[in-house]
């Protein structure tokens, strides 16, 4: 890893860039654009947010916090854990615990610095640690094994029988840094009693781990709270994403992403629940005056990403589908599968119910929740089976009416590999064009943008699409 | 109305001119450093053998990795469109079309009328294309032009497994100092190739008959009989027409629609 | 007069030296023929015209490289990496690392105090950090290899290049000349890309002072300096000998070993 | 005694499985060695491990299969598409790792295209990747649904003495695959790491009454074998992710080594713990199988694979560890990076090697860096 970057803290320059960047929200537009000019590393995400008005805002600011957290745990003496983005950190709220979560963090590296966070991502690798392995985590992993973050206090994740290689680099950075490890393991049923059972003893051996490594017994009091703002964002998500039904759609193009984006920081956290709302202010207006959330107000094509979509460096295919008017209708990680959400009427048990009556109940809600969490549930059993996969990405492209289907991940990610040439005959059979794009959602230098967007326009434009 | 196509690939500058029923010129030429160099020259020599001068030309459609840095061109189509185009044109009976040029290598999937339904690209890491070929003449200092009868000499069977083209060299080196001869490297070579290739055309939900190959690789006869034979489907190719004019074709056409 | 050799047959170049007393005779390269047996001979008897030697006058022959076990002529045969290590201890004796990026192979070697081999590790991922990913990227952009260091000093805003795989970086750098960028920014980027790869390595192994480089690639200025940034260390310049005949120096001094019995570095 | 045994391992279809077909008996196959075959072999069939050797291309398996994934799994598949496995009356797939698992939606896929490409009998049995008691329960359970869908299918009754009795003999199997072991370890020894493995795989593959009748006539008479020329040549561990390879062990040795013990799915590793005889088969059987955390598919065991590695390097004396794992494995890629950085700190030299799985055709590249590895550690 290059020298300079020892000199500094991964968190804290996440932090100051967060902060800095939600005050310049509150200049005017001539000092904003002023000040861009001196930030040009940054333009390429401030100016996308900055354009979101208050909600970007509001994002700038959620973001701020989450990582303000990270770098105050200590001095507040809270433990730190190192978790995965598919693991809801609700649990970790309602214990003290701070958590930071690799993938989101790997994210918010990517797209805030210029040169992303490939030398972390490097310094894996120098480890010993599997240069094949998913992008995802190896970003920021890399920044805490250097020690260029918060130490670490736990490990818990909950991605093993869902995605392997994401298990494998925690189990690594805990046996690296030598931390207590607790993984969730998932079977690859949803539904049945057995796999049920099986995801409440789970969760409450977690809980006993946690308790036992923590000192600290699990508050009921504290839980309700946040899981009763748990249900008011899971209502205000759910009329969101009524509304992006409409034709065209007022959503605006990154909306998906701020919504995911705050599942998985601040689930439960009421900074998030004032995003949502911003939100949703946004997008009402929108479909009262029947425009569509593209900056152009023009809605061509839908697309549906039936697996994540592309972050690295910026938000260039944000930007780009905007510019296009290709509208995101979200991917596998925007949708929770809350009973409360329209989309899964008629698939109850396939749903969680988030039940607050008593500390029991609660703690089932939480294993409910989190076996629901994106990829946990769709892609932990056979993809052609009932509730996964295959059964999810056709039941969302019909239901938000998707012109096409597209698919962007990581090489490093084996689960979807082994399988998305055959999800992606089955789509086509069901009359959805599918298009399998080959970068790395964190790591620019697999495929450069400038090849990934020509591979996506030919799509588009062969298929008839635009 | 005469109209031209252009494509401008990885290693090849490929140019033909159409007179609304046929072909009267087309060129083939090296790349160069810079696409628009190579798209003129392939073209003045299209013209040439076409006895006709640039302001004949009504239309130019530009296709291949170069084509938006072909200023001359009225308009651009993508590859795929093209070579679906040009091979439906020569063989209206193609449904797919196996398309192995110089940096890609590409299964196109064909409806009853020419229309593109479905197309996919050859895997990253994976040693299905042209360059690959090119890479591995140099190594065993044989034309790449006469890989394919060299090859049909092999008496032994080997076994080429690594997918990366760097890795499948040093296996090729290892093979040569292992006293492996010339014809059984190639051959094994040509029949990596062809399985890869073959594993691309398989993965777009089965391969529809008519089955065409184009692109320079076409032209080797170890490839293309290790495709039609090993993989078990009888491939077609042109008749009276070098396959790499493929894409020329098609923007030729395309031009012509227009 | 006990003339000692070592021939050094890789699957780009082909070296040979010959030594006396400690001392280089002559030393050759050619680029290597499809028949490695073919390749030694003629790199030999290019050296030995040079050196206005017979066959006979060499007493012992090292040899070494992909194809080290074809050649008849040599004596022994050793592996490149131990080769490179003493070649290299030789012409530096402070050396302790020592980074040689071969055709078909990056190494990264450790010596201790003695100057044996502590360890090493070599690229197994992917083949971008070899010689190789040079040559391909050279042809695409019609430079020479010789040529594509210099880009570096001229780039203030170096490509970022797929790093892991040479047939999808040639993709990328075609679509990045179509897109108008400058030959200096996407050669930077291409020398940057290899540093990256061969950094990895490097880091891995944790280099101790002196580091030094071998092989064709240490002639680019560009992957040097881009190195030396990301590890954060000084790569010292092997001066007056060129680094891609350390190998074939290396196994010549193995060979005066064979000869003397003397074992010394 | 040992030919018996290279020749088994070093292809799919040996006499033997012929011999067993045409009594009529049924096979069937699986894909992971957390998967207890004596269930199998209590109902009458007779289980093999899965294997992708004599794979020539991966034409099928890649039309399924996506770029970026291991090559063990592609390989299965394409023997599959071949019908080089048609002799299969039932294959189980389990959750391996993910690669391994989606073999299951791959092979249903290829199934459609291929005809005699899937057995009649399919099963996906579901393994946790840890060992706690929910995870030993659900283990539990998962075997016992295996088993009632084996006498469901194929008409027969696993009983629980038949389950004893299987367990008895593929534990006397393991005792003697330790005996074996403990020979090779010695000072002076008597047989390669060549003909040892072959051993080993063919643990996997054959009658298990043949396999413990044909071991035990070996190791009784590799007392009397000459001893084999060993002075000055390294012992050699070699580790990592699936290798059912007899042609890497042979290049290590020819290279001038001498592999003497290892730690290798196919290998020593599956077999190196009893299933207890005194409780209720079917518990012991999960006990047996789940709670060692021989692979890195269990996560979080990664000080107690050190551990067993440390033992094995000091009781066999080992000069020198080769982790090798097939590309696209992160799971043994990461670990053998965490060994390397443990086993170095110990004083013990290793070295990571990467290579595709199947037919050992990177010869050159591999016998590069063996030998660099063999030289280092010589002086």
């Amino acid at each position: 890893m290059r020298p300079e970057i020892y000199e500094y803290n991964y968190d804290w320059m996440l932090w100051r860039t967060c902060v800095a960047a939600a005050n310049l929200g509150n200049g005017s537009d001539y000092e904003v654009k002023k000040m861009l000019d001196y930030v040009p590393y940054f333009r390429g995400i401030i100016e996308p947010v900055m354009n979101l008005g208050e909600t970007g805002k509001s994002f700038l600011r959620m973001m701020a916090e989450y990582t303000e957290n990270i770098v105050c745990a200590k001095k507040q003496g809270k433990k730190v854990a190192l978790t995965t983005f598919c693991f809801s950190p609700t649990l970790l709220y309602a214990m003290d615990i701070v958590p930071i979560s690799l993938e989101p963090m790997t994210v918010l590296g990517s797209v805030l610095w210029k040169r992303g966070c490939t030398d972390y991502m490097d310094y894996c690798s120098d480890l010993g640690f599997s240069e094949t392995g998913c992008s995802s985590q190896r970003g920021s992993m890399g920044a805490y094994l250097a020690g260029l973050g918060a130490e670490i206090d736990l490990v818990v994740i909950d991605s093993a029988g869902v995605c392997d290689t994401n298990a494998n680099a925690f189990a690594f950075a805990a046996s690296y840094l030598k931390k207590p490890f607790y993984c969730l393991n998932y079977p690859a049923g949803l539904t049945d009693d057995r796999s049920k059972n099986y995801h409440r003893e789970d969760y409450r051996a977690l809980i006993a781990f946690l308790e036992k490594l923590t000192g600290k017994s699990f508050k009921e009091d504290k839980l309700r709270k946040v899981l009763e703002e748990y249900r008011k964002q899971d209502l205000i998500i759910s009329e969101l994403e009524e509304l992006q039904r409409f034709v065209p759609s007022p959503f605006p193009v990154v909306y998906n992403f701020l919504i995911y984006a705050g599942r998985f920081f601040f689930a439960g956290k009421e900074s998030y629940t004032k995003l949502l709302k911003d939100m949703l202010d946004v997008v009402k207006d929108n479909a009262k005056k029947g425009r569509s959330g593209i900056s152009s107000g023009i809605e061509k094509c839908r697309a549906f990403f039936f697996y994540i979509d592309h972050y690295a460096l910026d938000l260039k295919l944000w930007d780009w589908l905007d510019k296009n008017q290709i509208n995101h209708m979200g991917n596998i990680l925007s949708r929770a599968f809350g009973d409360t959400a329209t989309y899964t009427k008629g698939m109850e048990e396939a749903t969680y119910h988030i039940d607050t009556r008593d500390m029991d109940h609660m703690i089932d809600t939480l294993a409910e929740i989190n076996a629901r969490m994106p990829m946990v549930r769709s892609i932990r059993g056979p993809y052609d089976m009932p509730n996964m996969w295959l059964e999810e990405s056709i039941a969302m492209a019909k239901m938000y009416k998707a012109d096409c289907c597209v698919y962007n991940g990581t090489p490093g990610c084996r689960n979807t590999w082994s399988n998305v040439k055959l999800i992606a005959n089955d789509l086509e059979k069901y009359g959805y064009p599918t298009h399998i794009m080959y970068g790395d959602a964190f790591d620019d230098r697999v495929e450069s943008w400038e090849a990934t967007a020509a591979r996506l326009d030919e799509f588009f434009k062969i298929r008839g699409l635009l | 109305m005469i109209t031209a196509g252009c494509d401008v690939g990885s290693q090849t500058a490929k140019a033909v001119i159409w007179d609304g029923e046929k072909i009267i010129g087309q060129a083939i030429t090296a790349s160069r450093a810079k696409p628009e160099e190579a798209g003129i020259e392939a073209l003045n020599r299209a013209m040439q053998a076409a006895e006709i001068s640039k302001n004949q030309i009504q239309k130019i459609v530009a296709t291949g990795y170069g084509k938006e840095l072909l200023g001359f061109a009225n308009s651009t189509e993508s590859e795929i469109v093209c070579h679906a185009k040009g091979a439906f044109h020569k063989i209206p009976s193609a449904r797919t079309i196996i398309d192995i040029g110089g940096q890609d290598a590409k299964a196109i999937k064909l409806d009853g009328s020419g229309q593109v339904k479905r197309y996919i690209y050859n895997d990253k890491c994976a040693a299905g294309t042209g360059r690959f070929l090119q890479i591995m003449a140099e190594a065993l200092d044989v034309k790449l032009e006469e890989m394919g009868e060299i090859g049909k000499k092999s008496t032994e069977k080997i076994i080429i497994s690594n997918q990366c083209v760097i890795f499948a060299e040093t296996e090729v080196v290892s093979l040569i100092n292992s006293g492996k001869s010339v014809p059984d490297i190639l051959n094994a070579l040509h029949t990596a190739v062809a399985n890869r290739v073959a594993a691309m055309a398989k993965s777009l939900g089965g391969i529809e008959p008519d089955v065409v190959m184009t692109g320079g690789v076409a032209k080797n006869s170890g490839v293309f009989f290790a495709l039609s034979e090993a993989n078990k489907f009888p491939l077609l190719k042109f008749d009276g027409l070098d396959p790499q004019l493929s894409g020329a074709l098609g923007a030729a056409l395309i031009a012509a629609e227009k | 007069m006990k003339y000692v050799a070592g021939c050094d047959v890789g699957s780009l170049t082909s070296k040979f030296v010959i030594m006396i007393k400690g001392k280089i005779v002559c030393e050759e390269i050619i680029k290597s023929r499809p028949k490695p047996q073919e390749s030694a001979e003629t790199v030999m008897d290019k050296a030995l015209q040079k050196a206005g030697l017979k066959k006979e006058n060499i007493s012992f022959c090292v040899g070494t490289g992909y194809g080290r076990e074809q050649i008849s002529f040599v004596n022994k045969s050793v592996s490149e990496i131990t080769c490179h290590g003493k070649g290299a201890r030789w012409l530096m004796p402070t050396a302790k690392t020592i980074i040689d990026i071969g055709g078909q192979d990056c190494k990264v070697i450790k010596l201790d105090s003695s100057g044996k081999i502590d360890k090493f590790i070599t690229n197994d991922k992917c083949a971008s950090g070899t010689g190789r990913f040079l040559e391909v990227m050279a042809k695409v952009l019609n430079v020479e290899i010789n040529d594509l260091g210099k880009f570096s000093a001229k780039s203030k805003t170096p490509i970022t290049l797929a790093s892991t795989c040479t047939v999808w970086a040639q993709a990328d750098i075609i679509k990045y000349i179509n897109s108008g960028y400058s030959l200096d920014d996407i050669g930077a980027g291409i020398n940057i890309a290899m540093a990256n790869r061969v950094a990895m390595l490097v880091s891995t192994l944790k280099p101790e002072k002196d580091i030094c480089m071998t092989g064709g690639v240490a002639k680019n200025e560009g992957v040097f300096t881009a190195l030396e940034g990301i590890i954060g260390q000084r790569i010292k310049h092997i001066r007056k000998f060129d680094p891609q005949m350390v190998g074939a120096l290396g196994a010549a001094l193995l060979a005066s070993e064979s000869l003397t019995g003397e074992v010394k570095i | 005694m040992s030919k018996e045994f290279i020749e088994i391992a070093t292809k799919i279809n040996y006499p033997l499985l012929s011999d067993w077909k045409s009594s009529g008996k049924k096979i069937v196959g699986y894909t992971c060695s957390f998967l207890p075959p004596e269930i199998f072999h209590a109902a009458g069939i007779l289980p093999i491990r899965l294997r992708g050797i004599e794979t020539e291309s991966l034409n099928i398996a890649d039309a399924y299969y996506g770029p970026f994934v291991c090559t063990f799994p592609k390989c299965l598949l394409q023997l599959a598409g071949e019908g080089k496995y048609s002799f299969l009356d039932g294959a189980v797939i389990s959750t391996g790792c993910d690669a391994m698992r989606r073999l299951d939606e791959c092979w249903r896929s290829a199934g459609k295209d291929y005809p005699n490409a899937i057995p009649s009998f399919f099963y996906y049995f579901d393994i946790p990747h840890k060992s706690d008691n929910h995870a030993l329960k659900w283990f539990e359970d998962e075997i016992k649904l295996l088993i009632k869908a084996i006498s469901n299918n194929f008409g027969v009754n696993i009983s629980t003495e038949n389950l004893q009795k299987s367990i008895s003999i593929y534990n006397k199997g393991r005792r003697l695959l330790l005996e074996l072991e403990n020979l090779r370890m010695k000072e002076g020894v008597n047989i390669t790491g060549e003909e040892a493995f072959a051993a080993s795989i063919s643990a996997n593959l054959m009658p298990r009454e043949d396999f413990n009748k044909s071991l035990s006539d070996w190791i009784s008479d590799i007392n009397s074998l000459p001893e084999l020329k060993v002075s000055g040549k390294k012992r050699i561990m070699l580790i990592g992710s699936v290798n059912d390879d007899i042609d890497l062990v042979r290049l290590i040795e020819k290279a001038g080594a001498l592999v003497v013990a290892e730690n290798l799915c196919f290998g020593i590793r599956s077999e190196k713990d009893i299933v207890r005889e005194d409780i209720e088969p079917i518990h012991a059987l999960s006990y047996r199988y789940l709670s060692n955390s021989i692979c890195p598919r269990m996560f979080g065991g990664y000080l107690e694979r050190k551990g067993y590695l440390l033992e094995k390097v000091k009781s066999a004396r080992i000069d020198g560890v080769i982790m090798q794992n097939i590309r696209f494995c992160d799971l043994h890629s990461s670990e053998n990076g965490l060994f390397e950085r443990d086993l170095e700190d110990a004083g013990i030299p290793s070295i990571r090697l990467e290579k595709e799985y199947g037919p050992l055709t990177e010869t050159g590249r591999l016998r590069m860096r063996i030998d660099a590895f063999l030289e280092r550690i010589s002086k």
